[in-house]
């Protein structure tokens, strides 16, 4: 019984903890934060099925813990990332990443088990929050900026998401969470806010540009929380929209491009971050138990995988001090063990057999082939041999192989490996021993991943895309490394609407000295100096009476003697 | 490890194994009997062909696209 | 017979207290009984608020004259959550004003600067409590006077130009308040509140009623700083010392706004001075005031006056939810007042414990604060209050205020609640950017003064509330209700 | 027009100091003629809280015989409040007045605010 709250108040617990005691102890106090998810874990195990924990505010009763297969799986992912993320991050002497991160793990674990839209709207804005935190720790002015547009689209999709829930509260007058209909306001806003963390289309673009900016170990955070709550969120609430499976179809396929001409490696991750996510949503959207299976289990899959592959870029920005892939290469002579380890991450997104990729996402490959949608199948299926192509080829490569660069980095610290260790050994014993995971999942399906007709096309497959990447490099057609930036839908915010204001700016200079004049003409009679500064008495006197006379105005006006 | 891939013939050696695995599964496509979802499956060696052009594809339109995007790194600070 | 007089107590302690704090020797003594008196009072304030919750009212007649001839005060949930506010403020900034007005004002003058508080505190209960209209108007004189004063004693010598500017512009707004109250009472002869509710309706002289109510509400909306009567209000944040412009943002815009609630609903009626018109009018001053206060504030590059524009913008909130004119959106609007209060308060003291050193506001002069990480958690809450982060206060009030919103199906109100939002998001971040995140150049060894304890503690103590009050709302919440309920005369 | 008559003689001179004393608070950048613009301002509303008081033909409010119209008596006890609240604020005014002049070593407004700006 006395287990039963929600799991996230472990983590903030712990944030508040090692708030008040790092100034006694320092940053010795990291090497505790590992226990901290195992802890919890423990908690989450023992945790009944049926317990519940709600609280009154305001007349609204938020629940706080709501407990089902579904929740639990990613309560179990959540915990595991963040054990995984502790001890990775064991170096970090930063209170402000140490404190975000436990902030962070808290809230996505907080917006699993959150039972109603007010309680996941809590927890999601948590997340905006503290997770920037961790794109902020970067302390780089292009971090500070990246930070600022990440914060500000997590929060619009918040707000997006308050609205939603507001205007679902008021024509239903309930606020729990369950599935729930794409059409109509209240829906169609609860989508678009889930769509903005699950980076849809052309909303895409916070992932992207923050994720890499931050710290080595605070992308590996970032990669595993947001965007796997957001498939959550749509898994329990959207299961089914036919709309997601043609979103999902788009979002594996555009940022495979992407992909292949970035320059930095962190870059081309959260561009394939994009693409993986878009199979899951592909999965939610499908909507059958198989293909629902497929997503959660792919997004289990993923946040190891792709965490692996951000781990062991990490550990080249730890010991490099970038990731840009026109200036790496010939790592692995010294970094022997993390590129071993890399290359298991990337046989595992590409979904070799025998890697936790295959196991997953062939049942959303199934599930498509079953829905009859053959075109998104094979959309799919182009997305599969490109995910290969720049997730599994090109980061080891161009890391790792390549151009000897003649940098002669010492290989990465023992946590980092231990972590890396840890999340490879994960990714081969799903890979080869799938039903561990089957049995978490949270719907009744019979599958089994490895009969031949699966294995042997996937082989095939990503052999004959490996063999298309030999050849256009021996051809000299593969594109080459350059420092560069590539436009994407940011271009909007970044460059077209700041013009604008500019723009707009300088309509208004050219005005200004007009409107000057007319001011002055105006106010003649009580001016003595122009400018306005801070102590212009009679401005502020005046202002305040023609205040006053519109408001008079307007006050004489309504009442009944004029109406 | 540290030299081993500086040396032209371990790369010509590793190279030369996966061209000879890229046949084995070729012949493989022909000799096993796989499983037929769709229509377009049954084409002979459907998915080495598929994983073959769809990377080169892949790599083409992203060189085009390239020249339409691309900009310098400090594009967005200027 | 003492809890007959509880309510008078409350204006009457710290009248009383004034001069002798200006008395006592030692500026230790002085604020010990200003600190004393604060207590008694958060004591009374509770005391008589619980009293009142339900629904009930106390009736005092001063002097044992029985209304309409004799001033009387009544309390209800409305000016009891109000009382309540001012005490608590009060209590708390006291307790920081300590070691932050004694590095600002020299040792002699402290005396008189407790007792210039004690009447600041006296006119706003006065104005609170009071059930005549006239007695409100001369309390509001005795806050607004006092005031000037204390403005007066800000550290940069600005602060004198503000006060004399404040005492301008406050003077014009209380004079129009003046003509208001006089217009009415030529029309129908009465100053008490109730009594004058009772003649509205019978009045022969409907033009020169009309003329007062305008004339009134104006005065009072200047005072109240509601948007295009809002100029005064950032020069005096900005140059007030530090423990003044946190009593100030908490307390006097909201206890005008008060009066203006009181004044709107419960003398003039809903029927007569809230025509469709001037209903909209407020919806729309409200919203220009969100829109405005908040796009002013990112521009700002001082922190308090960044601070004195986000109360533009908090305030228009308070007067939408008023000119929605629904439970919901009228309790959203109380509520605000008490939540916004405690959170600038918060706020104006952070800033003036970043400024002990400094002496100035400036945000690149306190840029690289990273020497207090406490400080920052203190930004944090109150920030994300600003900006309506659930878990905080503020969160509750633009919910109460959204919902309100949705209920009427004025979407594109709903529409400004939340970009008010996200704009706060923007200033508050630049705050926060500058403060921790921007290191310093050249960087400032942190010498001078160091915050006392009691400023610790008062920040803490609103933090906490600002967290608490936003986690359980019964009380805040539920009072609000109440005096909503009262004052659009719903029944549950 | 009714509005022009004798009768209200009385309210245009009560506008007319109104409009005065704005007049001289706004356009006078000295800081004491703006106080005493301020200072005009409230006198006339206090000649408007008297002029409501008086009744055509009627006397001080002392019961006497052989008088039956009495002024209301109120409205000038509370102008007594108000030039009471009215001379504490202009002497605050001052007071306020001499510490800017000590400060800036000028009573100009125009003077003070070149001041500030330089600052």
């Amino acid at each position: 019984m006395m287990a039963e709250y929600p799991p996230f108040l472990n983590f903030y617990l712990a944030a508040l903890f090692y708030l008040l005691l790092s100034p006694l102890f320092g940053p010795r106090l990291r090497f505790l934060l590992p226990l901290v998810p195992l802890l919890s874990l423990g908690q989450l195990i023992i945790l009944s099925p049926d317990a519940s924990w709600s609280w009154q505010l305001a007349s609204l009763s938020m629940e706080w813990l709501r407990v089902d297969k579904l929740s639990l799986l990613f309560g179990y992912l959540f915990h595991l990332a963040a054990f995984i993320g502790f001890v990775y991050a064991l170096h970090v002497k930063d209170t402000l990443q140490q404190v975000s991160a436990l902030l962070y793990a808290g809230s996505a674990l907080g917006a699993v088990f959150s039972g109603d839209l007010l309680s996941l709207f809590l927890f999601w804005e948590m997340m905006a929050v503290s997770s920037s935190g961790l794109v902020f720790a970067r302390q780089t002015q292009t971090a500070r900026g990246a930070g600022i547009r990440y914060l500000i689209v997590q929060v619009l999709s918040g707000v997006l998401l308050l609205s939603g829930a507001l205007v679902q509260f008021q024509q239903t007058g309930t606020l729990r969470f369950d599935a729930m209909q794409a059409d109509g306001i209240a829906g169609g806003l609860i989508l678009f806010a889930f769509g903005i963390k699950c980076a849809f289309p052309l909303l895409h673009n916070w992932l992207v540009d923050a994720y890499p900016e931050s710290t080595a170990s605070g992308t590996l955070f970032l990669s595993a929380f947001t965007t796997k709550v957001a498939v959550y969120a749509l898994a329990r609430g959207f299961a089914g929209t036919e709309l997601l499976v043609y979103i999902g179809a788009i979002m594996t396929c555009f940022p495979i491009f992407y992909a292949v001409i970035e320059n930095d490696l962190r870059r081309v991750l959260a561009y394939s971050l994009i693409n993986q996510l878009g199979f899951m949503v592909c999965g939610v959207g499908l909507g059958t138990a198989l293909a629902l299976n497929g997503a959660v289990a792919h997004a289990f899959a993923d946040v190891i995988f792709k965490g692996l592959l951000f781990m062991s870029m990490g550990a080249v920005l730890h010991r490099v001090g970038h990731t840009l892939g026109s200036d790496l290469g010939g790592l692995h002579k010294t970094m022997p063990k993390s590129t071993l380890l890399c290359i298991i991450g990337a046989g595992s997104i590409s979904a070799f057999p025998l890697f936790s990729g295959f196991v997953t996402k062939s049942m959303i490959m199934s599930a498509m082939i079953e829905a009859g949608h053959d075109w998104l199948w094979l959309a799919l299926l182009f997305a599969s041999a490109g995910v290969f192509h720049h997730a599994g080829i090109k980061i080891p490569f161009f890391a790792f192989f390549a151009h000897d660069r003649g940098l002669r980095p010492k290989e990465a610290p023992v946590h980092m490996l231990f972590a890396m260790s840890m999340s490879a050994f994960l990714c081969l014993l799903i890979g080869m021993f799938p039903q561990l995971l089957y049995r978490l999942l949270p719907w009744q399906m019979n599958y089994w991943p490895y009969d031949l007709t699966h294995t042997l096309t996937q082989l095939q497959l990503l052999f004959f895309s490996a063999l298309a990447f030999v050849w256009l490099n021996k051809q000299g057609i593969y594109p080459p490394e350059l420092r560069s930036v590539n436009l994407d839908s940011d271009w909007l915010y970044r460059k077209y609407l700041p013009n604008m204001a500019r723009w707009l700016w300088s309509v208004r200079e050219f005005t200004q000295p007009g409107i000057a004049r007319v001011q002055s003409v105006i106010l003649r009679p009580f001016s003595h100096q122009s400018g306005l500064t801070a102590f212009d008495t009679s401005q502020l006197l005046l202002k305040l009476l023609l205040g006053l006379a519109i408001l008079i105005g307007i006050g004489l006006l309504s009442s009944d003697l004029f109406n | 490890m540290s030299g081993f891939f500086d040396k032209a013939n371990h790369i010509k050696w590793i190279l030369r194994s996966f061209y000879g695995l890229c046949v084995l599964l070729l012949v493989l496509d022909f000799l096993l009997h796989r499983h037929h979802y769709l229509q377009i499956e049954k084409i002979p060696a459907f998915y080495p062909l598929f994983g073959f052009v769809a990377c080169v594809t892949l790599v083409v339109v992203a060189k085009w696209m390239r020249r339409l995007l691309k900009r310098d790194e400090d594009y967005y600070d200027g | 017979m003492i809890e007959n007089h509880m309510t008078i107590m409350l204006v009457v302690l710290p009248m009383l207290a004034a001069p002798l704090i200006a008395l006592l020797p030692s500026k230790n003594l002085s604020w010990g009984l200003a600190i004393l008196t604060a207590t008694l009072q958060l004591y009374l304030a509770v005391n008589v608020l619980l009293d009142v919750q339900g629904g009930t009212a106390i009736h005092y007649e001063l002097g044992g004259w029985a209304p309409p001839w004799g001033i009387s005060y009544r309390l209800d949930s409305l000016n009891g959550l109000m009382a309540l506010l001012v005490c608590l403020i009060n209590f708390v900034c006291l307790l920081y004003a300590k070691a932050s007005i004694e590095a600002e004002i020299p040792g002699r003058k402290l005396g008189l600067f407790y007792a210039t508080w004690q009447l600041v505190v006296t006119g706003l209960l006065g104005i609170v409590l009071t059930g005549d209209i006239f007695n409100l108007f001369v309390f509001l004189e005795i806050s607004s006077l006092s005031t000037y004063a204390l403005i007066g004693m800000g550290r940069q010598r600005q602060a004198l130009m503000a006060a004399f500017q404040y005492l301008l512009s406050g003077t014009l707004g209380a004079s129009f308040f003046l003509i208001g109250v006089g217009l009415c009472y030529a029309a129908t002869g009465t100053l008490n509140m109730q009594d004058l509710a009772s003649q509205i309706g019978q009045s022969d002289q409907p033009m020169t009623l009309y003329s007062g109510f305008a004339f009134l509400f104006t005065g009072l909306l200047l005072k109240a700083a509601i948007y295009p009567l809002h100029a005064w209000l950032p020069n005096v944040y900005q140059f007030s010392p530090q423990a003044v412009s946190a009593l100030l943002s908490a307390t006097s815009t909201k206890v005008a706004l008060y009066v203006v609630v009181r004044c709107l609903l419960d003398v003039f009626g809903v029927e007569f001075s809230l025509s469709r018109l001037f209903a909209d009018l407020l919806l729309l001053a409200g919203s220009l005031a969100i829109l405005f206060g908040s796009l002013r504030a990112i521009q700002q590059t001082d922190l308090k006056r960044l601070l004195a524009y986000s109360s533009i913008a908090q305030l228009g909130y308070s007067v939408v939810g008023l000119g929605l004119l629904t439970v919901t959106g009228l309790s959203g609007a109380l509520v605000h007042l008490f939540n916004h209060g405690i959170t600038k308060a918060a706020l104006f003291m952070g800033a003036g414990m970043l400024a002990l050193g400094p002496g100035t506001t400036l945000l690149t002069r306190l840029a690289g604060g990273t020497h207090r990480p406490w400080l920052l958690l203190l930004f944090l809450t109150g920030g994300l209050s600003l900006i309506g982060f659930p878990g905080t206060v503020g969160f509750i009030s633009k919910w109460m205020l959204a919902l309100a919103a949705i209920e009427q199906g004025h979407w594109w109100l709903l529409v400004v609640i939340l970009l008010g939002s996200l704009l706060a998001i923007l200033y508050v971040w630049k705050f926060i950017e500058t403060l921790y995140f921007v290191p310093q150049n050249p960087p400032e060894t942190s010498t001078g003064p160091v915050p006392g304890r009691g400023m610790w503690l008062a920040c803490g103590l609103l933090c906490l509330a600002i967290v608490y009050f936003g986690l359980d709302t019964r009380f805040t919440l539920g009072v609000a209700m109440d005096a909503a309920r009262q004052l659009l005369g719903v029944h549950p | 027009m009714s509005l022009l008559s004798i009768d209200h003689l009385y309210y245009w001179v009560i506008v007319i100091l109104l409009m005065l004393g704005m007049y001289s608070m706004i356009a006078k950048p000295n800081l004491l003629k703006k106080l005493a613009g301020l200072s005009i301002f409230q006198s006339a509303i206090f000649l408007f809280y008297i002029s409501l008081g008086k009744q055509t033909g009627g006397t001080a409010p002392i019961i006497a015989p052989g008088y039956d119209t009495y002024a209301n008596p109120l409205p000038h006890v509370l102008m007594l409040t108000a030039i009471v609240v009215g001379v504490a604020t202009v002497a605050l005014g001052y007071a306020l007045i001499i510490r800017i002049r000590d400060a800036y070593d000028s009573m100009e407004e125009d003077q003070i605010r070149e001041q500030d700006d330089q600052a």
